[in-house]
């Protein structure tokens, strides 16, 4: 089992046994910030090497479905689960984006059997980050004038994910190859260890969304599990549509089947407060991420070989 | 000498007292509640981070979202009353916030 | 309009007032003070670091062993009362801990 | 039983008050502050790293030269008169800095 | 001189010179977080190419001297040193106990020599964290009914030390020497660069035990520097009892001669209270660990020389 | 471009639209404090590698530069700057120092044109730090009995930036090329990536003087960019009449060029308290440091080779 696995699940069972850990908030904010700058120049720096138009396609294929897999789900959320709007549509907007940490356990899975994806998937991260905040929003409120759409274009262009990833890439594309070579130690050769660090306080946090679960877990334990391999398959099929290769493919169905628990919780609590910030982050922290990135990774890669005839 | 007490006045404003409001809440609304502050007449405040417990239940401050704040704002009763009106109308059914009014006696009290 | 103050009563609970316990303490005992305070009654609790000096010395707050807490409850005189005769009887001879106690009115009183 | 409080007194010595003092202001300041506190007969203090705005603009707390302190002495009227002049003779015209007095029950009165 | 005592050298200066120099308290958290997962995913490495049970024997030989040690010097601390029973009890659980820092010093001393040592010996390093505290609470409190075991349990078992070692000789354990290479620049390539930092702030530290140094040294001088003496040629004995290499003899003679400052201060200061942490951190920290580091070290390697025969 | 100027374009630009982000000040500690070793040790490991006594000339060079620049530039701040004694001696003295960043920045460009400079740079950078400081406090204050010498001498000798650049320094010195060579991997291979995250910082930080720039950048404007060209070039004629290489001499002109943002503050503000420390912060931060890294090193670089007869 890969290692950073491991410390993952040291980090949830410590976590459950209650035992005298805890990382400081200011690790937790450096380990995720170094994270998010690593997963975007390394995105930027092979963007630097194909031609910009070529991509577009792609990132309106992620747009339209950041757009449409919270509407998917809303309905369920709100007639099965019965939460009300606020809850239902802020869950919605969790799952139609996307989480860091479960794109780079993928990378890194990857990395270790060597297997390619496209350049711009990290782009393809960024830019799902986005429309299902505003799709969450809407559903929650409706469409109206008294929005304050200068905090909620704040809340969700300038969220501290947002900006990592976007920084890293541009910096990436710009330096190039060379360019980012004398500060690859620290970005690029750290990447595993500081995924570990990271791994491990999520379990700790995972652990400690233990007591909601039991409140909650009747629907959401379903719900957090179906819905990441509903959308595994449906980013599959678009990866597909799109032309990726085996590891692109599966990568994007990764960023479709993963929740969000870093720019939505911030963006939602702004702009929806009325939703209740324990349901979504027990789904998506208590439930999906430990799901994707102990089942859900390989599920994923198997259903993108499949798809490409190969397993 | 004396500067100011209850028992010897200061000796240029004799015993000013002034109103010292306490928010605890999420960091989440560090941004926005300063903002507020300022529009509603608050010529300072204090900031620092912190953990808890409470009716939203435990805040242990690892991460970002389960961070609070405790900010501090010395003012005059009537601005005071100002910022709690607001806060409690606009945030207080949907986040983790307590609001604790005390009163103090401050140095120089033009500042506030 | 004028929720609450002194001069103005707040409209619902008017002038409500609760204690305010402030207990600075080692690092080391917080797991074991809010598991107390729970049983005790208390509704809630807020935690900041601290670093500090007293009679049993100067605490950097650097590591492990030498930090403080700075720990506000909000409570009724009733529990108030009872929190610091039992951190006085469990702790105080121990640890270098010192338990202050104020008065603040509060928003919302039903809270604590 | 009931250690103490405002209606019900503390056993031993019935509800003794003390000033507590609290200084908000530059972190450049500790080392000083902290000298000048036991000269003027201060027998302890507690620090929590702080941000905030004033007079003196925002200092946002996230590098040196912007942060601030908090500090809180718990002592008696005298001490408290002593080292609000001292601060504001020497350090209120320089520096970021508010003076803020308030009255505590202590528990174990004999340590302040 | 090995740099990076050098750096204890450094810290130590610049405290007892009152320098402007404090090492942030989550950064200090953090270095020894990685101290402490790489020491453990070192040894699960290692153990990871041995018979599980082979190490049994010297698990108990451990756990014996953990409990022996503590007795040995109670009655000095009493009577000698005149110290009221908590406080006998404490220090002797802390010299009973071992120095995470301090084994780590050994470690990279005997690497800068490429010199090999028992796979298990980060084992026997977790294992000997604890039997002392449990002894040191019997000698404080003597056998009674009413004490709260459960939490005595959770400050022995669970304490940051002990978890964070366990956490890191599971994972190499389960790893393997393959599995840990993608985070070894984080947990190995920096290791001595993390504990050259550890080591400023303990010089820090250090320094700032001078002013009690001053007012208990005239027993906890000679107790400080004599104890870890004894108690290393105790190390070396048992040592060679267990057929240890030169390398494991010596690593050996360090976790007995060594003293805690991190699990046992914290179990004391909960299970023990009535102890003054002022007088166990000024003999452990301020006298024992830099004696260790500076003098011992390189002395129980003679010892274990003289011991094998070759000195 | 190089990356780490991209970071610090990336933290001014997030600053300047107000992103959700910000460095831990925990982290910005850490982060400063590994520059400043790295800084110190490299420079240590090359003195140790030749004569001692043979640079002390250019140590005083470098002492009478600090003393004297300062004092070149004081009148202008009180006649045309209009500024009171104790501003234009703070603003004076922040120009006479140095900034290890801005240093450090230069450092990082040389090695990426593999161009060698003198080993005893890193020492005249500890050195300039302080002679600026006493001239800026006598300028404020005058010569006078009542002045708190313990207190100053504290503050220039024992500050956070003198001591870890001396105990780096030292530390590189005694343990040479080999000893330090087991914590490279930190102190030297992650340098540049350490370097680019203080950059991001640093970035914030010059953008969070954008609003004081406004109200006083009429004469801090051209002030901030005009005195590091002069000084510069003073800092290139001493470099050549102490006989330095290209390389010696483009950083010893960065030394006269850059503006101090971590000693000198700290000093001026316990020193002269009367000086406002957002005047000299704007001018140092907010334009001349973003002026040496951008386009102020090049530059200097220019100088060096025209001094050289070789542009
Ligand atoms: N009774 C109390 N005393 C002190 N702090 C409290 C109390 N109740 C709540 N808090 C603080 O206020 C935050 C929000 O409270 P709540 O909205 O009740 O969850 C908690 O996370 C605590 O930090
Ligand atoms: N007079 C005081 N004013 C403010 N804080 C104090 C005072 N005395 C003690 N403290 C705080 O309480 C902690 C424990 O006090 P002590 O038990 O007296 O050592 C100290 O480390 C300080 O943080
Ligand atoms: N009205 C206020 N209420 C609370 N804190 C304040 C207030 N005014 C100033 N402060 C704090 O005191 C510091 C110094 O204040 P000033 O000297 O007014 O800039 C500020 O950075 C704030 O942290
Ligand atoms: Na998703
Ligand atoms: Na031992
Ligand atoms: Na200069």
């Amino acid at each position: 089992m890969d290692p950073i696995l491991l410390f993952f699940l040291f980090g949830l069972a410590a976590g459950l046994l209650r035992a005298e850990l805890r990382l400081p908030s200011a690790i937790y904010d450096f380990v995720s910030m170094l994270l998010l700058l690593s997963i975007g120049l390394k995105g930027g720096v092979e963007l630097a090497e194909q031609p910009f138009l070529s991509v577009l396609p792609d990132v309106l294929v992620a747009i339209v479905m950041g757009i449409v897999l919270p509407l998917l789900i809303y309905p369920v959320l709100r007639h099965v689960g019965r939460f009300k709007r606020p809850d239902a549509a802020s869950i919605a907007a969790h799952y139609g984006s996307v989480s860091v940490g479960t794109f780079a356990v993928a990378v890194a899975w990857l990395a270790t059997r060597e297997i390619d994806y496209e350049a711009h998937l990290p782009l393809l991260l960024v830019v799902l980050e986005m429309p299902a905040i505003l799709v969450g929003i809407v559903l929650a409120r409706g469409f109206s004038a008294k929005m304050d759409w200068t905090s909620i274009g704040h809340e969700v262009f300038l969220g501290k994910g947002v900006v990592l990833l976007l920084g890293g890439l541009l910096i990436g594309w710009i330096a190039g190859p060379e360019g980012v070579e004398p500060i690859g130690p620290l970005f690029f050769d750290l990447f595993k260890g500081i995924l570990a660090v990271f791994l491990l306080e999520m379990g700790l946090i995972a652990a400690a969304q233990a007591s909601s679960l039991k409140r909650h877990g009747l629907f959401l334990l379903p719900f957090g599990t179906l819905v990441p391999i509903l959308f595994g398959s449906i980013g599959t099929g678009l990866g597909m549509l799109m032309g990726m290769s085996t590891g692109g493919t599966m990568l994007f169905a990764v960023l479709a089947a993963s929740a969000s628990y870093i720019a939505v919780p911030a963006a939602m609590r702004i702009s929806v407060p009325q939703a209740n910030p324990t349901l979504s982050l027990t789904a998506s922290l208590g439930i999906t991420f430990p799901f994707n990135v102990l089942v859900g990774i390989p599920l994923y890669w198997k259903f993108a070989e499949w798809a490409h005839g190969a397993g | 000498m004396g500067p100011w007490g209850r028992v010897t006045p200061m000796n240029t404003n004799p015993g000013a007292t002034r109103r010292l409001l306490t928010i605890i809440t999420e960091s989440v609304l560090e941004t926005a509640l300063t903002r507020d502050l300022e529009k509603l007449g608050a010529q300072g405040y204090t900031i620092v981070d912190a953990r808890g417990k409470g009716h939203r239940g435990v805040r242990e401050g690892g991460w970002e979202a389960s961070g609070n704040i405790r900010l501090d704002v010395v003012c005059a009763e009537e601005t005071a009353r100002k910022i709690a009106a607001h806060v409690q109308q606009r945030y207080y059914d949907d986040y983790a916030m307590i609001v604790l009014l005390g009163e103090v006696e401050v140095l120089r009290p033009e500042k506030f």
